[in-house]
């Protein structure tokens, strides 16, 4: 029989690195079998990732999509599948399907634009795909500012990278924050949203945030006071998935399927959304 | 258009059953008509419908999607779909028939779903019109339904000692061919009459007047946070019985079922009306049954119309009406929040 | 031909929100045909006097309601009990599952309850209306040219043919008269399937699980099963499958359901009224009270509150588990 | 081609504190037992839930039998009573479902009683045997 494509049947996947970010966010790096990268995504796509008879969740790539080596997911340890993850060693094979969901448009609306990055905890995930990619053409955007606040400093993700590649950057601001004071932290300390307000950002920026519900709220609310127009604003979100295709009905809210109308979605988009994400 | 007597229909049914699957409505041992394989012994049921719709054959409630087996950190996948064989089913009403347009728009929009694409175009639809209605019906309220004329790859119609067959389809063409030898060349009078025996009943029904006018795409505002959601699910059980009855739901779930040498994925339907629908490992984004409840009718009424071109989710079937624990429905949820009937 | 009106009953309700006693009314609302009748919460006299149903398709037991509905009204909640509801009551009750004091109970004589299936067999489909006629029904159709009288007793559903009581076992308050247990003939068709052949049973019941969907209807509909997460929709517990996959699956998820109440099953009949495909699940209740009844004594749950079940229960004197066979043989 | 001989799986629910031990001491006894008894260990036998049972036949047991204390010496003081009790009522079920009632027992076996396991578990594993395979609680998809 000559068989159709099937989204829902995915390829077999190779982890072949692991690295312990946080206490419970790990980053693992996916190859297919034959080392290759198991397929092209934009920033903002998701990947679903898979161990059979545990269960199949959906993952931001973590990677920028100028990385053509390999694919990275940063996970944090939250349920059955990722913590099956979590104590997975190098050369476990996986399996992944993707991409899916619609990407940032870093082609086009973002570019030329300054960009203020801001996320809460694990959601510099699906930001860090962006982030780089932004980097990597770094003449066609205008000024970075990155705004990452977490618990602890233990809890910053990727902080190496950010400490040691994104400042390093030039016209890259990154803005660092801890929810409570910490022992050999010199940097500031407060809450994402109100460290947003502080900083006072100009509006001439497209903004893109990522966090826990709740930070996402208030930092949009600090974002409009401070002058931002919700066309200006693009987050992405997390509902439950099975298909990826949006046929399975799970992520439905409105008219919308997260996993194929979104998950990036410009805020106003989002307020025309009954309010069920 | 082609006529065979109502005695000889069984002879029908064995020339198809020779060389395809044949399923058609058999009453069942408690006397509910079930969509059965024919083979020789089974009468067409004289019931106006089963009470699980035929979406089973082309989306059925359990199916395989692939296997795994684990060794060490290896995993071995094997893709274990197999071409659907040819099958027909027959004597579908109206409504179903119309509901396979409804899945369709959404298994084979793409990304195509292969495993439900294989069947359909493995399957022959033999529609029939409806000779007796039920209270419970209401596919009058739906644009494209016609229960004195539906569609499918054949249309059929009932007498009182006749059954009549008209090709709608090249699939439909081939059956009628495999069926000549069996039926007779004939006009349409027959069939005229018993159309207008039907809309006369049709125009009878108590539900005839049902409007779902008001609704549609872009009404989400409209109707999202109308108080009457909580009077409307406040006895609301949270079973599946209306998503599984109905013909056009077509959430599913995949799981993975480990056997003990190996996992098997499948997919099963799922219910939106199930409190862990939407749980995730952070939490869940409907937490009460209203707002479950809400999500099922939203979804036929206003959701699935705004994406595609204004069909809505539902097909007037009357299962729901039928089957419901407490009696709770669609009829009763557009009455209530939108669709006053059409005086 | 229920003795107590639907005016009684009204008045009742309306009497005691006027007053205060009650802020909310569990009852029966009216459908879009005589039959299809749905529990509501009626928070005003308008909705009740507009709404309220009471006739011989009110069959749903509201005990269960009392779990969620308790915990969201202000105040007390009205409740019509008949009198097999009484029985699933005091069962949660005995189970700490609702606040007594948040319910006012009025119990209500119940002559039995039809079957619209059982209307359905007789005058076919199309019903567009249903009257009482004392002791018949006036029944409809669009296709009889004159309304079709079915004698009541003739279209009422198993349960209440095989009613185990007509008394009252909990109320605050009690309409019409209280009547007493009745010597019922429930058990005969347990003992029929008893008297098969394994095979036959076996396939008896391979016929009967065979159609079950997963709806989970006799689960959500019981008033036993009242946990807060149900082992079947638990992920973590290995057997959530969702689905009836094969012949394995329909057994497990039954007979777990089954044994789960068995004990304390008060034998309401609600699994098989809500059962979409029909399937005769109160037998398998019922196999579990016949043998609690034959190896541990008479016993009703829900009779008085805070009996201790018999699963959750012994005595040294128990038989085992093998001699179960050895009584059986004996009878045969 | 020589037909493989059928040698029924019996799964064995053992309590920790009498009937495993018995098995043990079964065991160094040497005395024989077929090797198709696949023994669990449970705290109590009151800890069988009647899934275990089920998920052991659909993983492909022939024959399920729950081990424990003799009534009176649980050593949580009344556990096996609750399986004598819950057992008998299960087994009545599978009874009234078709299901061989030779398929499932009850055993109280001390720790003590190394004889009385060695002698139980090869009686049941002839009368499960003489059954043939399980093919009424079966799972077609772990058979494969």
């Amino acid at each position: 029989m000559n068989k159709m494509e099937e989204t829902l049947i995915p390829k077999i996947g190779v982890i072949t690195d692991v690295r312990i970010d946080t206490p419970d966010i790990k980053t693992f790096r996916v190859v297919t079998p034959d080392g290759k990268k198991a397929f092209d995504h934009r920033p903002g796509q998701c990947a679903m990732l898979s161990i059979p008879g545990v269960g199949e969740a959906m993952f931001s790539i973590t990677s920028s999509p100028t990385n053509t080596e390999f694919m990275e997911f940063s996970i944090k340890k939250c349920g059955c599948v990722t913590e099956w993850l979590h104590q997975a060693e190098v050369g476990q094979q996986i399996t992944i399907r993707g991409p899916y969901g619609n990407p940032f448009p870093v082609d086009d609306v973002f570019a030329g634009k300054n960009l203020l990055f801001i996320a809460g905890g694990v959601g510099l995930a699906p930001l860090r795909s962006v982030i780089n990619y932004c980097r990597h053409y770094r003449d066609r955007y205008g000024d970075i500012d990155i705004v990452y606040g977490s618990r602890s400093k233990d809890d910053l993700l990727d902080y190496k990278e950010i400490i040691e590649e994104w400042s390093n950057d030039a016209g890259v601001n990154v803005h660092l924050t801890i929810d409570n004071p910490q022992e050999g932290w010199d940097g500031h300390v407060g809450f994402v949203p109100n460290y947003v307000k502080e900083l006072g950002f100009d509006t001439n920026k497209t903004a893109v945030l990522c966090g826990p519900p709740i930070m996402i709220k208030f930092t949009l609310d600090g974002l409009t006071s401070i002058g931002f127009d919700k066309t200006q604003i693009y987050t992405t979100l997390e509902l439950r998935m099975k298909c990826g295709v949006g046929k399975c009905g799970r992520c439905n809210v409105g008219s919308k399927y997260v996993c194929k109308d979104g998950p990036v979605f410009r805020c106003d988009e989002l307020e025309e959304l009954p309010d069920e994400y | 258009m082609r006529k065979c007597s109502l005695d000889s229909i069984n002879k029908i049914f064995g020339k198809i059953a020779e060389t395809n699957k044949l399923y058609l409505p058999v009453d069942g041992s408690d006397g509910v008509a079930v969509y059965t394989k024919w083979e020789e012994g089974k009468e067409w049921s004289n019931a106006l419908n089963t009470v699980r719709s035929p979406k089973d054959f082309f989306f059925p409630q359990v199916e395989n999607l692939m296997e795994f087996k684990t060794s060490g950190k290896n995993i071995e996948l094997t893709d274990i779909r197999e071409e659907a064989e040819d099958f027909v089913i027959f004597g579908v009403r109206a409504c179903d028939v119309r509901s396979f347009d409804i899945l369709d728009r959404v298994f084979l929009t793409d990304p195509v779903d292969s495993f439900y694409a294989s069947r359909r175009e493995h399957g022959v639809i033999v529609s029939v019109a409806c000779s007796k209605p039920s209270e419970t019906c209401f596919c009058q309220t739906f644009d494209n339904i016609d229960a004195t004329n539906p569609l499918g790859d054949v249309t059929a119609w009932k007498t009182e000692d006749s059954v009549y067959f008209k090709a709608n389809t090249e699939k439909g063409e081939a059956f009628m061919k495999k069926i000549e030898s069996l039926t007779e060349e004939c006009d349409d009078t027959a069939v005229a009459a018993e159309k207008d025996k039907i809309a006369a009943i049709m125009k009878k029904l108590p539900l005839k007047d049902l409007s779902a006018d008001a609704f549609g795409g872009g009404k989400t505002d409209t109707f999202f946070n109308v108080p009457e959601w909580d009077e409307l699910s406040a006895t609301c059980l949270g079973c599946g019985t209306c998503t599984f009855v109905c013909p056009t739901c077509q959430c599913y779930d995949i799981k993975d079922f480990n056997t003990g040498n190996g996992v098997i994925r499948y997919r099963c339907w799922d219910s939106c009306m199930y409190s862990e629908f939407t749980k995730m490992a952070h939490g869940n984004n409907r937490l009460s049954q209203k707002e479950r409840f809400r999500q099922r009718f939203m979804h036929k009424l206003v959701y699935y119309p705004e994406n595609n071109e204004g069909i809505f989710g539902c097909v007037g079937c009357g299962r729901c009406l039928a089957k419901c624990p407490i009696s709770m429905n669609i009829v009763k949820v557009m009455k209530k929040i939108g669709g006053k009937v059409n005086e | 031909m229920q003795k107590i009106t639907r005016d009684q009953l009204v008045e009742k309700a309306v009497a005691l929100l006027s007053d205060g006693t009650v802020s909310a009314v569990l009852g029966w609302s009216r459908g879009e045909f005589d039959y299809d009748i749905t529990p509501a919460v009626f928070k005003s006299a308008e909705e009740v006097k507009e709404n309220f149903v009471w006739n011989d398709f009110c069959g749903a037991n509201f005990s269960k309601y009392l779990v969620a509905q308790t915990g969201k009204v202000e105040g007390k909640i009205l409740v019509f009990l008949k009198p097999c509801d009484t029985y699933s009551f005091n069962q949660l009750l005995t189970e700490h599952r609702f606040d007594r004091e948040k319910v006012y109970a009025v119990g209500i004589p119940c002559e039995g309850m039809a079957d619209i299936a059982k209307v359905r067999e007789i005058v076919g489909d199309g019903i567009v209306s249903i009257e009482d006629d004392g002791e018949s029904l006036k029944v409809s159709t669009l296709y009889a040219d004159a309304p079709v009288l079915v004698g009541a007793k003739d279209v009422m559903a198993e349960r209440c043919v095989n009613c185990k009581s007509k008394k009252h076992v909990a109320f605050d308050e009690l309409m019409g008269e209280d009547g007493e247990v009745i010597e019922s003939a429930r058990f005969d068709e347990v003992a029929r399937l008893e008297a098969m052949t394994p095979d036959e049973r076996f396939l008896f019941w391979q016929n009967e699980l065979s159609r079950c969907i997963r709806c989970n209807a006799c689960r959500d509909a019981c008033p036993a099963c009242t946990c807060e997460k149900c082992v079947f929709d638990n992920p973590d517990s290995a057997v959530e499958n969702k689905a009836p996959a094969n012949s394995f699956e329909e057994k497990m998820f039954h007979i777990i359901r089954a044994f789960h109440v068995a004990g304390r099953c008060t034998d309401c009949g609600e699994c098989s009224r809500v059962c979409p495909q029909n399937i005769p699940l109160h037998l398998l209740n019922r196999k579990f009270i016949k043998d609690i009844n034959e190896f541990y004594g008479e016993y009703q749950a829900g009779a008085e509150v805070g009996s201790r079940a018999p699963l959750v229960d012994y005595t040294t004197e128990d038989l085992e588990p093998g001699e179960v066979f050895e009584r059986g043989d004996q009878d045969a | 081609m020589q037909v493989k001989e059928y040698k029924p799986l019996i799964v064995a629910f053992c309590c920790n504190w009498c009937s495993y031990a018995g098995a043990d001491l079964a065991g160094n006894n040497r005395l024989n037992y077929p090797a198709d008894v696949k023994i669990i260990r449970v705290p109590c036998s009151c800890r069988v839930n009647p899934m275990f049972i089920l998920r052991a036949f659909q993983r492909g047991a022939d024959g399920v039998i729950i081990c424990g204390c003799h009534p009176g010496d649980c050593h949580y003081t009344s556990g096996n009573y609750y399986t004598r009790r819950r057992m008998a009522a299960l087994f009545s079920m599978l009874d009234f479902l078709g299901i061989e009632k030779e398929r499932t027992r009850v055993e109280w076996v001390s720790a003590a009683e190394g004889a009385k396991f060695a002698a139980t578990m090869n009686e049941f594993a002839q009368t499960v045997a003489s059954l043939g395979e399980n093919k009424r609680l079966e799972d077609l998809r772990c058979k494969k």
